[in-house]
């Protein structure tokens, strides 16, 4: 999926939990994520960390799609 | 080691002796719970296709994976993902029901040789 | 003699270049050179009756509506089969000849083919039509012509098509069962002793997709980007109005977010099937991060978030379906000037 | 090692009151054979039944298929393990009984399968449409477990074969094939210029009608081995397995196993074939990693230029198979794979579950999930009504007319992943 839209000409992130299945599926920037059921969250914070915890995140994504790459690129 | 199944008879066999997790529903339930559980960190201990009974046939399964969890394994994260893609690849085939009409005394073969495979494994470890 | 349609581009057809890509599609009244070349080999046995072309933006955009137009242009002058491009290495003409020859063998039930080099993007419809590798520029016309007229004349025909190696046509995917002249232990010594010897070998089994689509370039400036989120984690307006299945989906979701700045319990939900749904349930933006680049547009972080978002459910592969609905949708972003995707996946 | 292969080319298969080899053609006395399957208490009684090439017949659901062999001179007896004691074969003559085949038929488990057909579509992807059958229909006792019950069928076909292949024992074959191989220090002396093969053969390994036995030892409980390669055409390997009729190594195919052949013929030619490496297909994962591993070591001990690879059945052997070749080609010795493929009845799906850009070099079976329509035949030898039920048929596969419509899956032996056919795919 992530392919097809970086075939269609976009600079694409992937952020997902289980890298190694990103990098099967072919995605060349990968933001790996939190958990399975809440990605971009953590439940046992508050709303107001969860945010804080989900903005970096995003931050990252952003960043790595400021980034260039020659090859499939884990930003830890 | 933890067994999820989804057949009775494996249950009734290894009640007891290891633990089961025992899954209501179909074959791919058993696979996502898998799934879930090599995500959470449990090792995956056997092939989730085993047996050359086609996945559009049997509506059993059962499949060990450890009881420790600790950092997820990548190659185990890949295979079921791979086995869950076979299994629709398969599905989409929709050549049989997966049980829903199959007679009684078909499951319970389809039941004993799940058995059979998942003890060809079990009992030696 | 054989009927045979020809398709092209508003380029090909003498019309103009890119400021007349916007045309749709028209019967041509008199048979331009480049089908002339194709009538000419196939000597007599097959002919040109109708050149069509059609600007590659109307096709682009509005495919389906031309597609009708193609085929019942194509029934209006009897034609038994469809030959497409070639379209070298020019992007949107490949998408337009792969599409149409696809649609049109599918819709219309008659042979098609089209020509292309390796990597222009129409290539993705090679498992639905016939295409011929070309070289990337129109100055390997002449090769082209060569290469694609006999294969499809014997598609038109109604000839199998021998095994693409042998045939020079691209690998289809499509596994075709065939019996060889010899059993498949001598077949696999003699593979093996060439492969020892370094001599080329043909694999009877191409090991799927390891292909990898290179890094599209870095975004120059992100505070002036319009940013889209994608997801395959399913989520959906609460209620799930389109019906998004959880597991195998069907169809993907496009759904506006115009003035929306957080999703809420009470709004928004998932329809995936695979994992726990409760936290995604509780606060979508665990999933789709709707929230945060609201912020991040109000603090101009961002240029802008892409008004509709794209949902599908995976349940962590990529199946066949998916990527089909990527490709479709992928278009669409293009074609809104969206300039990046942040894509999540549970 | 030097095995001498006297070929008796069977004309025909008849009943008769004696049980002999005669002119080509095998007679068969029926008490001889009940009496020798009846000695097993676990079997209730047996039916016998004789199929020709040709002839409107189908025979269903197969188990297993065995070629009749005796040893004539040297070292030990046909099916080491079973019918003789466990001893080194593979040298000296043996005798074959050639174009016949012995076969058992019954009901283990409801989905059990097979289907040969002696003419018409189905016999074109069967390679025992072209044998003279002799077939066994044995019925177990009351309440006899699966398991129990396979393995009495199983020793039955190995009795009865043996018990056939003793009829040739001194009849004068029409054709002697003569198998050499050399240790590994004289093959590299004899030809040190030739590339080193070897040949990886994948066994069947993960349970009930799923198993394979090597000199009796069920291959699950071995490690990877080594194995001269005229022991299989002593029987050396038997096969257990009865899941996955297009794609399982019957005991015949195994007796005659064709990249073995293959090799030999070329053995000193274009190549020097070096050995075979017997592994398995476990379920356990960890034993997949210990098999596989295993593989490559001993391709790399042996010094191997390069390596075919032949898998069995369908599903988790593809990883073990991918597992083999990576690491192989890990090692630095280059690989062929045979395998077969599931791409759906259109062909347009994944071949396989498992995939790795290591294998550049595969030969397929062809594709099982192909839909073939098999006409109505005069006579059924065997049991139709599970054909509903068997890999490859869905419910209604069975058409009122007595024809089938079903996955080529169903055909016994259609697309071998050891080689054994024409068939293939691209």
């Amino acid at each position: 999926m992530v392919k097809e839209i970086e075939r269609a000409g976009l600079p694409i992130v992937h952020m997902c939990t289980v890298t190694p299945i990103s990098m099967t599926v072919g995605a060349n920037r990968i933001v790996p994520t939190i958990a399975i059921p809440h990605p971009l969250g953590n439940p046992k914070l508050t709303m107001a960390e969860e945010k804080v915890l989900r903005r970096g995140l995003v931050e990252k994504a952003l960043k790595a799609l400021e980034t260039e790459v020659e090859d499939q690129t884990i930003f830890e | 080691m933890i067994i999820v199944t989804n057949n009775p008879d494996v249950k009734e066999k290894y009640e007891g002796i290891r633990q089961i997790e025992f899954v209501e529903g179909g074959y791919k339930d058993v696979l996502i719970r898998v799934r879930d559980l090599i995500f959470e960190g449990h090792e995956l201990l056997t092939h989730p296709l085993m047996g050359s009974v086609k996945p559009n046939e049997t509506p059993y399964r059962s499949i060990a994976v450890s009881r420790h969890a600790g950092k997820m394994d990548n190659d185990n994260a890949i295979m079921i993902a791979e086995c869950m893609q076979t299994f629709e690849k398969f599905a989409a085939m929709g050549r049989r029901d997966r049980g829903r009409n199959t007679p009684e005394w078909l499951l319970e073969d389809f039941r004993y040789i799940d058995l059979t495979l998942i003890s060809s494994a079990v009992d030696y470890h | 003699m054989i009927k045979i349609v020809h398709y092209i581009n508003q380029f090909y057809a003498g019309i103009g270049g890119e400021e007349m890509a916007h045309v749709g599609p028209c019967k041509m009244d008199v048979i331009p050179p480049v089908s002339k070349a194709f009538t000419a080999a196939w000597k007599g046995e097959a002919e040109v009756v109708a050149t069509i072309y059609c600007g590659d933006s109307y096709f682009a955009e509005q495919t389906d509506k031309a597609l009708a137009e193609i085929c019942e242009l194509i029934k209006s002058v009897g034609g038994e089969m469809l030959i497409c491009g070639p379209a070298f290495n020019a992007g949107r003409y490949g998408f337009a000849c792969g599409n149409v020859a696809a649609a049109v063998k599918a819709q219309m039930g008659i042979p098609t083919l089209t020509g292309m080099y390796e990597e222009n993007p129409g290539t993705d419809y090679k498992n639905k039509t016939i295409i011929v590798p070309t070289a990337n520029s129109a100055a390997g016309m002449r090769k082209a012509v060569a290469a694609m007229a006999p294969l499809a004349l014997k598609l038109a025909k109604g000839e199998e098509l021998g095994p693409y190696y042998e045939e020079g046509y691209m690998y289809t995917g499509i596994r075709k069962n065939m019996f060889e002249e010899e059993i498949g232990a001598k077949r696999a010594v003699k593979m093996m002793l060439k492969k020892l010897a370094g001599e080329p070998f043909i694999t009877e089994f191409p090991m799927p997709s390891f292909d990898r689509v290179a890094p599209n370039p870095a975004v120059k400036d992100i505070s002036k980007a319009t940013v889209a989120l994608c997801t395959s984690g399913g989520i959906v307006p609460k209620g799930n109005p389109d019906h998004i299945e959880s597991s195998s989906a069907s169809h993907y979701g496009k759904y506006d977010i115009e003035g929306v700045m957080d999703l809420t319990e009470e709004t928004y939900e998932t329809a995936h099937g695979g994992y726990d749904p409760v936290y995604a349930n509780q606060d979508a933006d665990r999933v789709l991060p709707v929230d945060i680049m609201r912020d991040l547009e109000k603090e101009g972080k961002i240029g802008k978030l892409h008004r509709y978002f794209y949902t599908t459910v995976g349940n962590g592969t990529a199946v066949a379906s998916a990527k089909k609905f990527a490709a479709e949708y992928s278009k669409e972003l293009v074609a809104d000037g969206v300039d990046a995707v942040i894509m999540t996946s549970t | 090692m030097k095995l001498e292969l006297g070929l008796i080319h069977v004309t025909d298969l008849q009943f008769g009151d004696v049980s002999k080899v005669e002119d080509h053609v095998v007679y068969i006395n029926q008490e001889d054979i009940k009496n020798l399957i009846l000695e097993d208490e676990t079997i209730e009684s047996v039916e016998l039944h004789i199929a020709k090439p040709g002839e409107s017949v189908r025979i269903t659901p197969v188990k297993d298929v065995v070629e009749p062999r005796v040893k004539v001179s040297g070292n030990g007896g046909v099916f080491p393990g079973w019918t003789h004691k466990v001893d080194r074969v593979g040298e000296g003559r043996t005798h074959v009984l050639k174009g016949m085949a012995c076969m058992t038929i019954g009901k283990i488990v409801g989905f059990q399968e097979g289907i040969i057909d002696m003419t018409g579509e189905g016999a074109k992807y069967t390679p025992f449409s072209q044998t003279l059958n002799f077939i066994m229909d044995i019925k177990p006792i009351e309440g006899l477990k699966q398991h129990d019950y396979e393995k009495a069928v199983r020793t039955a076909n190995l009795k009865v074969s043996t018990f056939i292949g003793e009829l040739a024992r001194n009849v004068e074959p029409d054709e002697i094939e003569v198998y050499e191989h050399d240790n590994v220090l004289e093959g590299m002396k004899k030809y040190p210029d030739l590339p080193r093969v070897g040949y990886v053969l994948m066994l069947q390994s993960q349970g009930l009608l799923h198993d394979t036995y090597v000199y009796g030892v069920d291959a699950k409980q071995s490690l990877t081995t080594i194995i001269g390669p005229t022991e299989l055409f002593d029987g050396a390997i038997v096969s257990g397995n009865c899941v996955s009729a297009c794609d399982k190594n019957p005991t015949y195919i195994h007796e005659n196993n064709p990249v073995i052949t293959e090799l030999l013929k070329e053995h000193g030619k274009t190549l020097n074939f070096v050995g075979v490496i017997i592994t398995n297909e476990n379920v356990y994962l960890a034993d997949k990693m210990r098999s596989s591993d295993w593989s490559a070591k001993l391709c790399e001990f042996l010094g191997l230029d390069g390596a075919v690879i032949s898998q069995e059945g369908f599903g988790n052997p593809d990883t073990d198979l991918i597992m083999n070749c990576r690491k192989i080609e890990a090692v630095g010795v280059k690989t062929v794979l045979i395998t077969d493929e599931y791409a759906g009845q259109d062909g347009a799906s994944q071949s396989l579950a498992d995939a790795t850009p290591e294998a550049d070099a595969v030969v397929t079976g062809g594709n099982a999930n192909v839909v073939i329509h098999l006409p109505k035949l005069d006579k059924v030898i065997g049991y139709t009504e599970y054909v509903d039920k068997i890999a490859g048929g869905w419910s209604g596969s069975l058409q009122p007319d007595g024809s089938i419509i079903a996955e080529l899956q169903v055909i016994t032996s259609a697309t071998n992943e050891q080689g054994f056919n024409k068939l293939s795919a691209r």
